[in-house]
């Protein structure tokens, strides 16, 4: 299939579904006019759409854990300890990086020794291989809404499996599922099969019954800039909304500047709107994620928690529809449930406690807002331009010519050649633009908010600047500064 | 110090996690070392092509998604089926699931043949230092 | 002696110093040239003053524990512990409740059962019964500078005693340590027992020994609107630096409200500066120091944290010099050195992070500077008037009248007329102005700012309202909303 | 519901904690108990005489400072000598030192003579539950 920004035909969609589902025994399992039946019988309130858009009405934030283990008894006791110690108000069901990569015989031979031995011997739920039923006992066993979380570049089959299988909301992207997970997968491909998820949730809006979608946000999670996030989290919105999806949560990871990261949220939200609205999607209802830091986490618990305090307060004064919440064990390996309901209990305090809170949109905000907007309209113009207005066919080639390009990728379809650095009030800003579509102006305002923070730690502009600001965060501080 | 050293490395596995590979990448050229950085997914086989190529002096691998004990499995039978024998072997990252005391995994790993075993927040600095001391004695 | 706003004589001084020495063993080891001198040796990277006068400068945020054992070597333990796993910039010495109310007999009692159980028989370090040799061993033993807190109505010998042992700083005042820590004491006592406290500090000071003094700002800790608090930081400063003080660090407690903490802690800087000015001394250096949140806490451990962090955040944002650290054990007991520890941790991560960012005077937060102003003048200049200039005169008949006025305080000299509350968005607001001298478009505010609340929470203004703000922040929340 | 019960309360020793008190004091009013509160600071005399002159129903102790354990040994014995045998006696608060478990506290208060205990945290509801259930078998 050619690769463009266009609403599959029923009869094209339908076709592939065949070669999708008989791509794992599993597969039979799925029958769609049953799936959206069974959909159907979800009540509201445990439907991710309905929570979210009432969150987005009442202005409150929503928070949600990450969290997957391999056996369905065991990921169901999870849940529920999240839901009940930890208040966690959506569910997450992460699943296992045999998965994410369609190596669903490895995921079965993990599935079996995790039984056999009694320990969790892969990092998430293996979803497809429990199939449908084994998603629906997952999915009715807790009283709140349950998303897939992965990072899978083809995530068809899972989508079909786990939409089936009652999950009300299923994160990734084109975009978001590729550069940061995967090594070489070409950009065509992953956009083309996450318009075959879009489809899917598309067909389900079709018959009524309405799944969210989520753009991963954070990408790298490393001092990503907030224009090339929200760029693509906009881009894989109106890519989604093409194909009939019209519940999107855009995402961003918290840079650790609060009037950044609050501006951040505040742009990618209206500028989301926007284009939608340009394009022709009005109906598309919008909410937003903040994920609390996504880099590097000190390992001391003490530490960890105002890490994740802080941005749990980013996400709230930013009214951010949800937030996605770290754990004290970030550090150190995949947490104890207890770590995961702590970093959740934490946060819904702060949460709650700056619920009646907000940030004014006073003259400081108001620039940063207005300076994201203008380096995201940079990105998305040209790459609309590249595609001669076709936003997926300009995707592919802006990747290649390096005008959408994300930071400290794994992915050698990434072009690499941006870095970024922290101003002196720690604001993530350009050392190096690289091939990113920016006016002169703006490329002046990030050199100078560079050359402002080398002048005050007294050191040339480099490269050991942005090394010294991944450290920082997990050795307690924002900016980098060099040793004294 | 002696000729340059070669070094082989990369994130085993099903691994993503480029982010400390390319900085340890940096510092390692930084500090003098010849570096062969293979990136992120890197399977055993490729990592010993690399050294036989390379005729490198030691095989870097980071594992930091969970699997790495699973992923570094009979790494030294490899090495040493490949002519390998002897090649200094160090591992580091986050290379087991869940918080676990770091004795007794650096006792598991070492146990499986690695040389040297790195925790969580090991900075490119200790790593120099090891690297230093193993392949010039000071 | 008869009370007045005045710098007492040397020799009127001098002579009441006999009784104060006199009135317990220790007493007698006081020696004032020797104690100056030993003073002299200390450097300055362990003195108050000199390392809060370079966070001033620096615009930094120092973090301080609370925490105090019963015997000499087990309290050294704690403050190093304090110090190297807590990361603590400035550390205290909590006193006993006995000591606090001059039981010296009571304290030596605990001191011997403490030894006999081993273990902790006191709530904190009787620094009057280990006398100037035991003070001195703690003081030496630590790296950095160390203060002495208390709640001490008469706290003459102590501040002989632990001035003379080596403590650079003394949190107290005259109000401060009266009406939240008695039930009957008169003003006019703790007005002048504090003077001689502030004589005795301006003597050093006089000497070139410079001793910092800290009033105590958060008062009972709950519900307090910063204009009573900052009113009475500042009655205190003024009363210290006639008396010779001339290092000053003024106190507030996090209302929770992060633009109201913010704006309390600008306008107390402001006004102190302002005030001590215009009363002609300009030569007294003035600090801020902001108490993490000082009502009821959360039980839940990782809740506390982020009471904590949000705290910190408060501190940071306003950049007030010092801020004071609760623990996770707070709603549940005197904490162990490790939750001590955790508390510091998580701070100084907060604090570190936070370090570039600051709060700017945009609209709103300059409107909230300006009304919190608005109202300590009031008050202040009302207990001018009462007290016909002199301000320690006017504060005994503004308790008197309730111009001053302290909520929930145990005291039977406190009016006990006022009634706080938090308005809509959290921010500490007046139910009842009780005979706070405030012009009618003060009132006016406060009235409508309540209002606004009971109308979006479809109930009657009422007490009710209070009662339940003060369980709020221990049940996550800011404003207490009613159930629903 | 019989007459209004009376009860005496205060916060026991050297305990300045008021805030507590003061909403208790507010709450057992509004519940229909005719209240004497003595505030904060009261000796085990001044709660006893109290008691004898209200011919009082129960006896509430509130610590919060951490010295609860010493000010209230020996406080029903001082009842019982007082001719204030049998009385109702209920404490509650922070009553020790520091966070120990309250399984072990509240037996060693109930050990002391006291009817009830009540942790950190205890809500005036929980309170007047238990003292109608107490008082009026309700
Ligand atoms: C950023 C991040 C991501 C990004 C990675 C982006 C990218 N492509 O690089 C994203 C969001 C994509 C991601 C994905 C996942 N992640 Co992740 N991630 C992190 C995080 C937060 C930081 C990693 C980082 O960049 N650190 C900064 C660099 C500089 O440090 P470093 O990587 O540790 O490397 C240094 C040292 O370890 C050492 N070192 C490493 N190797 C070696 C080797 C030698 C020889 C030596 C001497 C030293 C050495 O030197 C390096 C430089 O100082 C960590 C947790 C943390 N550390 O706080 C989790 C973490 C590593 N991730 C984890 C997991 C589970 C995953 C996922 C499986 C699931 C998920 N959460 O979605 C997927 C993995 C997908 C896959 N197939 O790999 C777990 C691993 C759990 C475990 N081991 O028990 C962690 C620990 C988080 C957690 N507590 O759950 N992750
Ligand atoms: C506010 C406060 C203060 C204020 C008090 C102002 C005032 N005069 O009222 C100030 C700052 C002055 C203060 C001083 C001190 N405090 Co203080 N304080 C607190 C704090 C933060 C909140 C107390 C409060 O008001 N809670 C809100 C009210 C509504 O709840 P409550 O008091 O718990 O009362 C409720 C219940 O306990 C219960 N209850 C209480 N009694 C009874 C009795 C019965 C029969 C029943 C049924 C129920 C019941 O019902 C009440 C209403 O719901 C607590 C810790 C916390 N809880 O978070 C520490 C705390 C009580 N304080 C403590 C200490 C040590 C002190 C000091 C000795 C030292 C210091 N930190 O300076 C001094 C004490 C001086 C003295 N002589 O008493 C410790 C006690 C330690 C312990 N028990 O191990 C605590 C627990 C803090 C800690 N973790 O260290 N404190």
């Amino acid at each position: 299939m050619q690769l463009q920004n266009k609403k599959w035909t029923e009869e094209a969609f339908l076709a592939e579904r065949q070669n999708v589902l008989a791509s794992w025994p599993t597969g039979k399992g799925v029958d769609l006019d049953e799936a959206i039946e069974y959909q159907r019988g979800i009540a509201p309130e445990k439907r991710f759409q309905s929570k979210l858009d009432n969150a987005v009405k009442r202005e409150v934030t929503l928070i949600q854990p990450r969290a997957g283990v391999p056996l369905i008894e065991a990921h169901i006791e999870l849940l529920r300890y999240l839901e009940n110690e930890g208040e966690a108000d959506l569910l997450p069901t992460t699943i296992d990086a045999y998965t994410r990569l369609n190596r669903y015989e490895d995921a079965e031979h993990g599935i079996k020794e995790s039984m056999a031995s009694g320990k969790a011997m892969l990092n998430g739920f293996p979803a497809v291989n429990h199939g449908v039923e084994g998603c629906r006992m997952v999915t009715s066993s807790v009283a709140s809404p349950v998303q897939v979380r992965h990072g899978t570049p083809d995530a068809r089959l899972l989508a079909e499996i786990t939409l089936a299988g009652g999950f009300t909301s299923f994160e990734g992207g084109g975009i978001s599922y590729n550069i940061p997970y995967a090594k070489n997968v070409p950009m065509e491909h992953t956009l083309l099969t996450w318009q075959y998820v879009d489809r899917l949730t598309g067909y389900y809006e079709e018959k009524g019954i309405s799944i969210n979608r989520e753009p991963f946000g954070p990408l790298t999670g490393t001092l990503v800039p907030p224009c090339v996030s929200n760029s693509i989290a906009i881009i894989e919105a109106l890519v989604a909304a093409e194909q009939g999806v019209r519940s999107v949560t855009v995402g961003y990871g918290q840079c650790g500047n609060l009037v950044q990261d609050v501006a951040a949220i505040r742009a990618l939200e209206q500028q989301t709107k926007e284009y939608l609205d340009r394009f022709g999607y009005k109906d598309c209802n919008v909410s937003t994620v903040l994920h609390q830091w996504m880099g590097g986490f000190p390992q001391d618990e003490a530490k960890a928690f105002a890490v994740i305090c802080w941005g749990s307060a980013a996400a709230a004064l930013a009214k951010a529809t949800k937030v996605i919440v770290k754990t004290p064990h970030e550090a150190m390996g995949v947490p104890t449930k207890e770590a995961n309901a702590a970093g959740l209990r934490a946060t819904k305090q702060i949460i709650s406690m700056l619920a009646d809170q907000k940030m004014v949109e006073d003259t400081v905000l108001a620039a940063e807002i207005d300076i994201i907007k203008r380096e995201t309209r940079c990105i998305l113009e040209k790459t609309l331009e590249l595609g001669n207005g076709d936003i997926a066919v300009g995707t592919v080639r802006a990747f290649e010519a390096g005008v959408i390009d994300v930071p400290f990728a794994p992915s050698r379809i990434n072009a690499g050649k941006i870095m970024p650095a922290r101003d002196d009030q720690g604001a993530v800003r350009f050392l190096d633009t690289g091939m990113l579509p920016f006016t002169e102006d703006i490329k002046a305002f990030h050199r100078e908010k560079i050359a402002e923070r080398a002048k005050n730690e007294g050191r040339e502009v480099s490269f050991q600047m942005s090394i010294d600001d991944i450290y920082a965060i997990s050795k307690s501080c924002l900016v980098g500064r060099p040793k004294k | 110090m002696d000729a340059k050293k070669t070094l082989v490395m990369g994130v085993i596995g099903a691994d993503v996690h480029a982010v400390g590979n390319q900085i340890l990448n940096y510092a390692f050229r930084e500090a003098g070392f010849n570096v062969i950085n293979l990136g992120v997914m890197v399977s055993q086989e490729e990592y010993i092509e690399a050294a036989i190529e390379s005729a490198a002096d030691a095989i870097l691998v980071s594992s930091l998604y969970g699997h790495g004990e699973l992923d570094c499995q009979g790494f030294r039978d490899k090495c040493d089926e490949a002519g390998l024998k002897g090649i200094l072997l160090y591992v580091g990252g986050n290379i087991v699931v869940g918080k676990q005391p770091f004795e007794e995994v650096e006792k598991r790993f070492k146990a499986m043949g690695f040389d040297r075993v790195f925790g969580p927040g090991t900075t490119p600095e200790e790593g120099i230092a090891a690297l230093k001391k193993d392949l010039y004695g000071a």
